[in-house]
């Protein structure tokens, strides 16, 4: 799950790394507290999950309280790629004017099976570009989780991307202190970016991101809740996550169902070679019952403008039968299309056939006919 | 022959008493895998059909070779630490949702001891006819000579159903585990492919996220003379979306079907564009 | 440092680790506490830094408010192998007729060069007694750093004192979280004894013993005022540390000054030798000027019944004029005796006779003239 | 011959820009010791004396073979994991009131990596007349036959200037360090003394507290052949009270100087009353 902005930050600080001095508002009148507690220039920043937020409006600049004043009930309630603007973190700009800009990061790589330390001399930017365009100004560090992560190696890296002296010892313990966030937080990602060094050698985190494992809620339970309707997710997403269900919101209009992340996957790909356009990913897990097959059926109907459904399951754990009965306990009202193999599938087939359906052994075939049916249901219209 | 598990494999089922080690260790004794013990701390003395039950492993009177893992993601690391001390090989990690940090932790002290662990988040490990240490439906495997590779469950019983019934029997079939951190890779198990007289040809099932396909990719080019069929799932995957696996995630730029693709073309690894393509394709290169 | 048994266990409850529900006082009227917070019978308990504490009546139980009424200020400023008893610990007594008494405690160990696991069947007495006396009922564990103490360990060693089932699971978590307060608090010892397992599986750790390292409590600054002044050491002790000054208070009336740990105890033992008993243990440390050695002496002096001193220097880093001079700033008004050898000897020398003092070249001969002249002291008052 | 270091031996100092890495950087130098070059952390490109200063080992043109350690406590973990990392040998940790996690920390790397750590809180080693490594006061020491090996430093030097007059110098000698968890304990070097051709003698300095003493007695009866005079202070030391040196503290029923004299006398190693007794002592076993 990712942590909003501002409770990202307030975990940084707790770590000992500097962060702006700030509030946190969810209405208007909140904003008065600027007066008390800050000093202008002020930044305001909306407090949504989304990437691209400056460049989408959603961080705005205030020298003035009157100022503050225009801005906030703009901010507030915005949509900023369909997120709605709920709360604003509002804190001391920082002077880039004497600064430089730098990228520190943890993050964990799958190719050498390590957590990764990144750091780049060009902050504020995505790393990626950075990565792209101006490799030698990133440095890298797979860490062996034997020796850990230790001031040296920061020390290194801050040195490869061109820091001297007291600076580099700085941004060595900053970067070290977020290594410790990431590994207490069981942290998916980690970033600074950009992280604010100022002339005279001071440090501050300017923006925060850290993105919790959610297998590793457990041991995070003030962050369990949250975990499963985290905003980064759509109403159908949360509502899947909630069932136990593994939901993507697709912007097709033909719906997937199927057993096995892979087969989902695969029953994706076959129903764009036929040019049908998916609604969704819908995983129902190994060994789903009727009810459960019912519940993802109602998720994925939910969509009004979904056409057709293909569904295909192969049998393993998952029992055609189960299957078959969660299908006609639903009776979805717009053409199904289904695909059955494996475990009792003459049950499931004959339940399925004694109420109407049709049911396909091969999912190409089964595809196909899904993209027919919504084509068909498209004119009908 | 077969790769990593075959008949002298002693397997010891951790978390046998919960209601998955319970329902797969009778499939595993159905199928003729030597289950020796299993072993559940605290409810050491019990009994789950024929198996005995212990708190740890060095109180079982008939020594392990290898493990599978039933256990709760919360409990999961300490049960393969365990496993890896104790020095069993392989361990086969089922359990889904094991936070990452933890997964790196096993993987990391098992290359330490080299050791192989296979998953977390597989179906699993099967030599048909020799041994099954994982939660695939046994019965659409059948002896052979194909060495299949896959990041997938249901996907792969698809294609060995399909593969089975073009009468293309498997050495070995391994599900490499869904999550992003896995302790096997695809090259790992091709050069033990390569390497085994009775494989004759592989299948490769990758999807979306990571770049162990492209690495193997490359790894193919120089090291692999047997024929190679590959299939990716998720062209169709939308960029930072999960799909499903946890690993299977379009994310900062890599991890798309298409570069996938593209360096296996570039290795001359056949992809098939559907599941359904590769028992034809495989035929073609075996013939 | 050690803890007071009631922070040590404020900090093992941090740790998700039991312990008896209670309060603290200082002083009579808080006693009154008892009625709204606790439930009778209650534990008293002395917070005072010594061992043997229940032998030498620093624990009194009550089953009533009237009873607590009459303890308490017996309790409360009564003295307990020379330390005074300004705090009690009045806590829930914990049944043990449905229960069991186990120790569990962590260790450095010097000679595996790791940290050591030690769980024991026989709780609420001295473990040493046990090791001695009922070795079976002792498990031990090295720790390997790279692995960590895990919960497979920590089953083993439950396993290994006779526990099973639940009650062996139980055991092994609190071990273990025993040891994450042992990491995190840099331990040089932490320890349960007794760890109450009742009948029912549960577990309430009735003493808590948490030694920290002196040199870590950088790591905890919570501590660190403390770390010098704590009631285990007397008040000269406490004045030697804030000084700089390795001091042990010893029960003799000959002072004794050196530079170098070794030295210093090859001076005690020389001592010893010639039938003179050690006042003190002194050493003021490579390089130490005249303002330490002034500092030293002024600290061995304060005590009334030093008869002479015996001051032994081998100048490496230490420069023997230095010595000269702490010792002629002081004058102390008794018997000195003092051995100087090695860098600025001469100049050292120098300074000494001329201000009437004797030097010696062979640490013997100094020695025992420090013991005739303790004598000849004592002889003539 | 000596052992650990001689004229090869090429010396990186780390901490050398604090006021102790200052002065005795000049003493080593002054000695003959191959300084190469010193390392302090954010201070690359200063100079102390003619020794240019880096940030971290990998600048260094000359590459040094080991390094003393006068980083302060809180820091000196960091730097020692930084020499062993690097591959230096021996890495002497002249530091004193180094938490004693962080010791174990640095012990159990170096052993990972088979490298000698000496100290923390050692006087440190010297080879007379080709390489010193430590904070002792030079003119004591000389040339010569006799191994020795301490738990202090004063009473080394002490002891020396007493061997080095009767006309005993010595081939190595060693501060093990007076903390509780060391890098060497006595069995480490008595092995490598008893293997130098060119020592004929051991002397072990111990003192209360631990029983690194009791292990070397047990250890000299099958192994060492040269003969070995011992000196253990402390014998006037009350229980439970640190004497001077962390490690020095008799408790929980071991550590007392009594025992350990009795494992020596044991293993027919004589022990000196005192420390005036040590040559005299050694020259008629030598005899």
């Amino acid at each position: 799950m990712k942590l909003h902005e501002y409770r990202a930050k307030e975990i940084f600080s707790q770590f000992g790394i500097p962060v702006p001095k700030s509030i946190v508002i969810d209405n208007e009148n909140e904003g008065e507290a600027i007066h008390k507690e800050l000093e202008f220039p002020v930044a305001l920043k909306a407090q949504v999950l989304v990437g691209g937020r400056g460049k989408a409006g959603g961080i705005r600049f205030a020298e003035s309280m009157n100022e503050a004043r225009r801005i906030i009930p703009e901010l507030l309630g915005m949509e900023l790629k369909g997120h709605a603007v709920r709360q604003l973190l509002i804190e001391e700009k920082a002077d880039l004017i004497h600064a430089r800009e730098l990228y520190v990061g943890f993050t964990v790589n799958r190719k050498s099976r390590s957590f990764t330390c990144i750091l780049s001399s060009r902050g504020g930017v995505d790393i990626e570009e950075v990565a792209r365009e101006n490799p030698g100004a990133i440095a890298r560090f797979d860490i062996d989780p034997e020796v850990g992560f230790q001031q040296y190696h920061a020390r290194k890296l801050s040195k490869q991307i061109g820091l001297a002296g007291k600076k580099m010892l700085k941004v060595a313990a900053i970067t070290v202190k977020l290594y410790d966030v990431f590994r207490a937080y069981d942290g998916e990602l980690a970033e600074i970016n950009p992280l604010i060094l100022t002339d005279d050698g001071n440090v501050i985190a300017v923006d925060a991101v850290l993105n919790i494992d959610n297998n590793a809620l457990f041991r995070h339970p003030e962050f369990s809740s949250e975990g499963k309707t985290s905003e980064e997710f759509t109403d159908l997403e949360k509502e899947a996550r909630e069932a136990g269900l593994a939901y993507v919101d697709l912007p097709g209009d033909i719906g997937i169902i199927g057993c096995g992340a892979g087969l989902v996957m695969a029953s994706l790909d076959i129903l764009k070679q036929f040019n049908g356009e998916p609604a969704n990913f819908l995983d129902v897990g190994g060994g789903a019952n009727a009810r459960n097959m019912a519940k993802a059926l109602s998720i994925v109907l939910k969509k009004p403008d979904v056409r057709s459904i293909f569904i295909n399951i192969f049998g393993g754990i998952t029992k055609c039968d189960e299957i078959a009965r969660g299908i006609v306990d639903t009776a979805p009202g717009i053409p199904i299309s289904v695909r059955m193999m494996g475990t009792n599938e003459e049950e499931g087939k004959k339940i399925l056939t004694d109420n109407g359906y049709h049911v396909y052994e091969n999912m190409e075939d089964s595809a196909k006919n899904a993209v027919e049916q919504a084509k068909a249901y498209r004119e009908g219209l | 022959m077969s790769i990593i598990i075959d008949d002298s494999t002693k397997v010891v089922v951790q978390g046998i008493t919960g209601g998955q080690g319970r329902f797969h260790t009778e499939r595993l004794i159905e199928y003729g895998t030597n289950v020796v013990a299993g072993v559940t701390p605290g409810k050491g003395g019990e009994k789950v059909g024929e198996i005995n039950v212990y708190d740890s492993f060095d109180e079982i009177p008939e020594k392990p070779t290898a493990s599978i893992i039933f256990v709760p993601a919360p409990f999961a690391r300490d049960a393969a630490l365990e496993a890896i001390e104790f020095g069993l090989d392989p361990v086969v990690v089922i359990t889904e949702h094991i936070p990452i940090h933890d997964s790196l932790e096993i993987v990391h002290r098992a290359s330490k001891k080299n050791i192989v662990v296979i998953g977390p988040n597989t179906p699993g490990i099967i030599s048909p006819g020799k041994c099954k240490m994982g939660v695939m439906p046994s019965h659409v495997f059948c002896p052979g000579t194909i060495g299949l590779i896959s990041r997938s469950g249901t996907l792969t019983y698809e294609i060995v159903d399909d593969l089975s019934k073009a009468g293309m029997g498997q050495s070995t079939a391994i599900g490499l585990g869904g999550d992003p951190i896995v302790g096997l890779n695809f090259i790992d198990l091709l050069v033990r492919f390569e390497r085994d007289p009775d494989t004759r040809g592989i299948v490769l099932i990758g999807e979306i996220g990571g770049s162990a396909e492209e690495e193997a990719a490359e790894f193919i080019k120089g090291h692999i003379t047997k024929p190679v069929i590959a299939y990716i799932a998720g062209r169709a995957a939308p960029k930072g979306k999960t799909m499903g696996h946890a690993g299977a995630i379009i994310s900062r730029g890599t991890g798309s079907a298409r570069a996938k693709i593209e360096a296996l073309s570039k290795a001359n690894v056949r992809v098939a564009a559907t599941p359904g393509e590769i028992p034809a394709l495989l035929a073609e290169e075996l013939a």
